[in-house]
């Protein structure tokens, strides 16, 4: 039997298929962090007031944080179940690039998570009193956003997935990190509600988004090494 | 200038010589922690030799 | 070239032994040099015309700002090279260099507050700069939250490197964004220690004070490293001569 | 200088668990259609041998030599010779045996659904190969986890306690497998406490000694 080694293309993109599959069969897990989010954003009307254009000023910046917790939420037990039963240990082994094949499960974790928190933000907006001006521009930017945070979330739950207490030390990690997407991103919906060009923080965000894609799977193989010597 | 003047601090004394103190007791923090620190690694160094020396008597 | 005098500085022993004759020089030497700036900030140097001797505050929290950075950068530095060349050596300089920048960073926010109250009226205000030493103690509270939670050193050590490097790609990052943020935010008449027009005469004790404070970031990481280093061995052996 | 005609050699491995100096100088060589049994009692290392053969866990000090070189830097083409059976199935429970070893051993090689039926075939759970892996028993799972040992296609097999769960035909099955392995010329190095291949020539021991 002489076998084709399977392309590094193929080999990410069957690590996608599966966390894909994997997730159809446990849906309710996927729905908790959108659940999350929108209960969260229900708070601050009832903490503060409930008067629209009073919500509209701190709008897009409650959008944002919400986003972001709900997405940490979700990344906490992102190799938790592979470390465990030892598939990630075969990833180590499998003579494919480590760093893609994690890039992989990382966006098909953003697919199940970031991208539906996403399309639901103009509904959670309305509630804040987000007019439909800015429906774009906090669509483009939680898109940049989340997908940075899915990047730096992976990396800090490699770092976390066989640490006592790991779900707090987490978000303690990551967070830290998190700030500059969330001053960009609340900031490009502000300045769309006053009327300037929202260009400069979502150019930014473009940016820390190439980065975090380029650098991310180099640290998250990393930590994933670590993780798996036991 | 006399000491009562520079003690007030022109009105400023109580932020200058909390900052001023503040500083010196972090300072003596990491003097104390840093050598505690090191006098605890050399503790247990030295409990580690002597039980390894033990088991190869 | 041969490496030898390289891997024979950084073998623990040897590492031991220098680190302990130098301590002392870099103790006294910073002694010395935090009383003689101590002296010219809050003596000699003339009080300023607009915050008048509020003023002096700023010889103990520009420096520490300055510390907290440098250590910062120190210890991914060493981290990386910890986590790429497999020095034992490097990995408990990183783990030495953690407690110390923490140390300063607080006491940064802390005196940065106690003069923002007489200039600003309050204790707290969103300026760029505390907002981001802010975020840098969070940066090193999670640093050390996640060294302590392995057992291991070995893997500790690993660990805590990708953080550190990871942190400190988005340290100028965080620095940048919250600068833009303030500006955004704040009239620009608030008054900033960015660029105080004070001539010579009150920059003196300044760097005084900075020198002073490297001086001792050298003497605790010293000490410190030499409690790593034995933390690190396995069998010590040569521990009997050296202490 | 490299051992007469062999393909994997390990020079003076040592490596630490914690505190303890575990493995101290152990050096072994392979050749091609050697079978190398690793005994000794608990704890003596020789799960963590198998690991830093894999690069699961460092080695402090030693050399791991592949074709006779050393696989230093070159992890990757090394790995894609290595074929790993652990403690751990590595499998998931949601997922079915089929698609188990789709999305596992689908990693190293490009698979088809008739190799994939051939092999369930060959460890004696075709009929199952619908069923989630959660369902399958404790043996069945070992038996799946081979399967995909079978698939990767590997010249160097590593076993850690490879007949773990598995019933006399389960055992004269690894056996089976095992040596039609290293008739096509390939290695093996397995840890196991059972009687595996005992009598078989192909058969050397490595005694670790604590």
């Amino acid at each position: 039997m002489t076998a084709v080694r399977t392309p590094t293309l193929a080999a990410a993109k069957l690590v996608f298929q599966r966390d894909m599959t994997l997730a159809w069969r446990r849906w309710d897990e996927v729905a908790q962090p959108l659940i999350f989010y929108v209960v969260v954003t229900t708070m601050f009307p009832l903490a503060t007031t409930p008067d629209l254009s009073a919500l509209r000023v701190i709008g897009g910046g409650v959008v944002w944080v919400a986003a972001l917790l709900a997405s940490l939420l979700a990344l906490e037990a992102l190799f938790r179940a592979d470390v465990e039963d030892g598939t990630t240990e075969q990833w180590v082994l499998s003579g494919q690039p480590l760093g893609y094949l994690l890039l992989a499960k990382v966006a098909a974790h953003w697919v199940l998570t970031g991208l539906p928190l996403v399309i639901m933000s103009p509904i959670v907006g309305t509630g804040l009193g987000l007019p439909t001006s800015v429906w774009g521009v906090l669509m483009s930017s939680l898109l940049l956003g989340t997908g940075t945070l899915s990047i730096l979330g992976g990396i800090g739950a490699a770092l976390t997935v066989g640490v006592r207490r790991g779900s707090v030390l987490l978000s303690l990690l990551v967070l830290p990190l998190a700030m500059p997407l969330l001053i960009f991103g609340s900031r490009a919906v502000s300045m769309q509600m006053d009327g300037d060009s929202p260009a400069g923080p979502l150019q930014l965000l473009a940016a820390i988004f190439f980065m975090a894609l380029s650098l991310g799977p180099i640290a998250m193989s990393a930590a994933i090494r670590i993780s798996v010597e036991n | 200038m006399d000491l009562q003047t520079f003690f007030e601090m022109g009105g400023y004394a109580g932020y200058v010589w909390t900052s001023y103190g503040l500083t010196a007791l972090i300072l003596l923090w990491n003097w104390w922690a840093a050598r505690r620190f090191e006098a605890e690694a050399q503790l247990a160094a030295r409990r580690r030799n002597e039980l390894a020396l033990e088991r190869t008597a | 070239m041969s490496w030898t005098w390289f891997h024979k500085l950084a073998s623990p022993p040897h590492a031991y032994r220098i680190l302990g004759s130098l301590a002392p020089w870099f103790g006294w030497a910073s002694l010395a040099l935090i009383l003689l700036a101590t002296w010219w900030g809050l003596v000699k140097a003339p009080a300023d015309y607009q915050q008048g001797d509020g003023f002096r505050i700023l010889y103990v929290h520009a420096p520490s700002a300055w510390m907290s950075m440098f250590t910062y950068v120190v210890m991914a530095v060493a981290a990386g090279v910890g986590l790429i060349w497999r020095i034992k050596l490097a990995h408990a300089a990183a783990a030495a260099c953690a407690p110390i920048g923490a140390s300063f960073t607080f006491l940064a926010l802390a005196t940065g507050s106690i003069w923002g109250k007489p200039m600003w009226g309050t204790w707290w205000v969103w300026d760029a700069r505390l907002t981001s030493e802010l975020l840098l103690l969070f940066l090193y509270l999670g640093y050390m939250a996640l060294r302590a939670s392995f057992d291991d050193p070995q893997r500790a050590d690993r660990a805590s490197a990708v953080l550190a490097l990871v942190g400190v790609i988005n340290v100028p990052i965080i620095h940048y964004s919250v600068n833009w943020w303030s500006t955004l935010h704040q009239p620009a008449s608030v008054t900033k220690f960015d660029k105080p027009s004070i001539d010579l005469a009150m920059l003196i004790p300044l760097f005084l004070m900075i020198a002073g404070f490297q001086l001792y970031f050298g003497w605790a990481v010293s000490r410190r490293l030499r409690g790593e280093i034995l933390r690190r061995e396995r069998n010590a052996n040569w521990l009997k001569e050296a202490a | 200088m490299v051992v007469d005609g062999a393909l994997f050699e390990a020079r003076e491995i040592n490596a630490w668990r914690g505190d303890r100096h575990i493995l101290r100088d152990v050096s072994f060589s392979v050749r091609p259609g050697e079978f190398l049994k690793v005994t000794g009692p608990n704890g003596v290392g020789k799960t963590t041998l198998l690991r830093v053969i894999c690069g699961l866990l460092p080695a402090e000090g030693g050399e791991l030599l592949w074709r006779g070189k050393s696989i230093r830097g070159r992890r990757d083409e090394f790995n894609f010779e290595l074929g790993h059976l652990g403690h751990l199935n590595s499998l998931k429970g949601d997922l079915t045996a089929r698609e188990n070893l789709k999305f596992l051993a689908g990693l190293r090689t490009t698979l088809t659904a008739q190799t994939i039926d051939a092999t369930l075939d060959r460890v004696g759970i075709l009929s199952r190969g619908d069923l989630p892996a959660r369902s399958l028993s404790a043996g069945q799972k070992r038996r799946l986890a081979l399967a995909r040992l079978l698939l990767a296609d590997a010249a160097l097999w590593i076993l850690d306690e490879p007949v773990t769960n598995l019933d006399t035909a389960g055992i004269r099955l690894v056996e089976e497998l095992i040596v039609d392995h290293l008739e096509h010329g390939g290695l093996a190095i397995a840890a196991a406490h059972q009687r595996l291949l005992d009598d078989a020539p192909c058969l050397r021991r490595l005694e670790l000694e604590p």
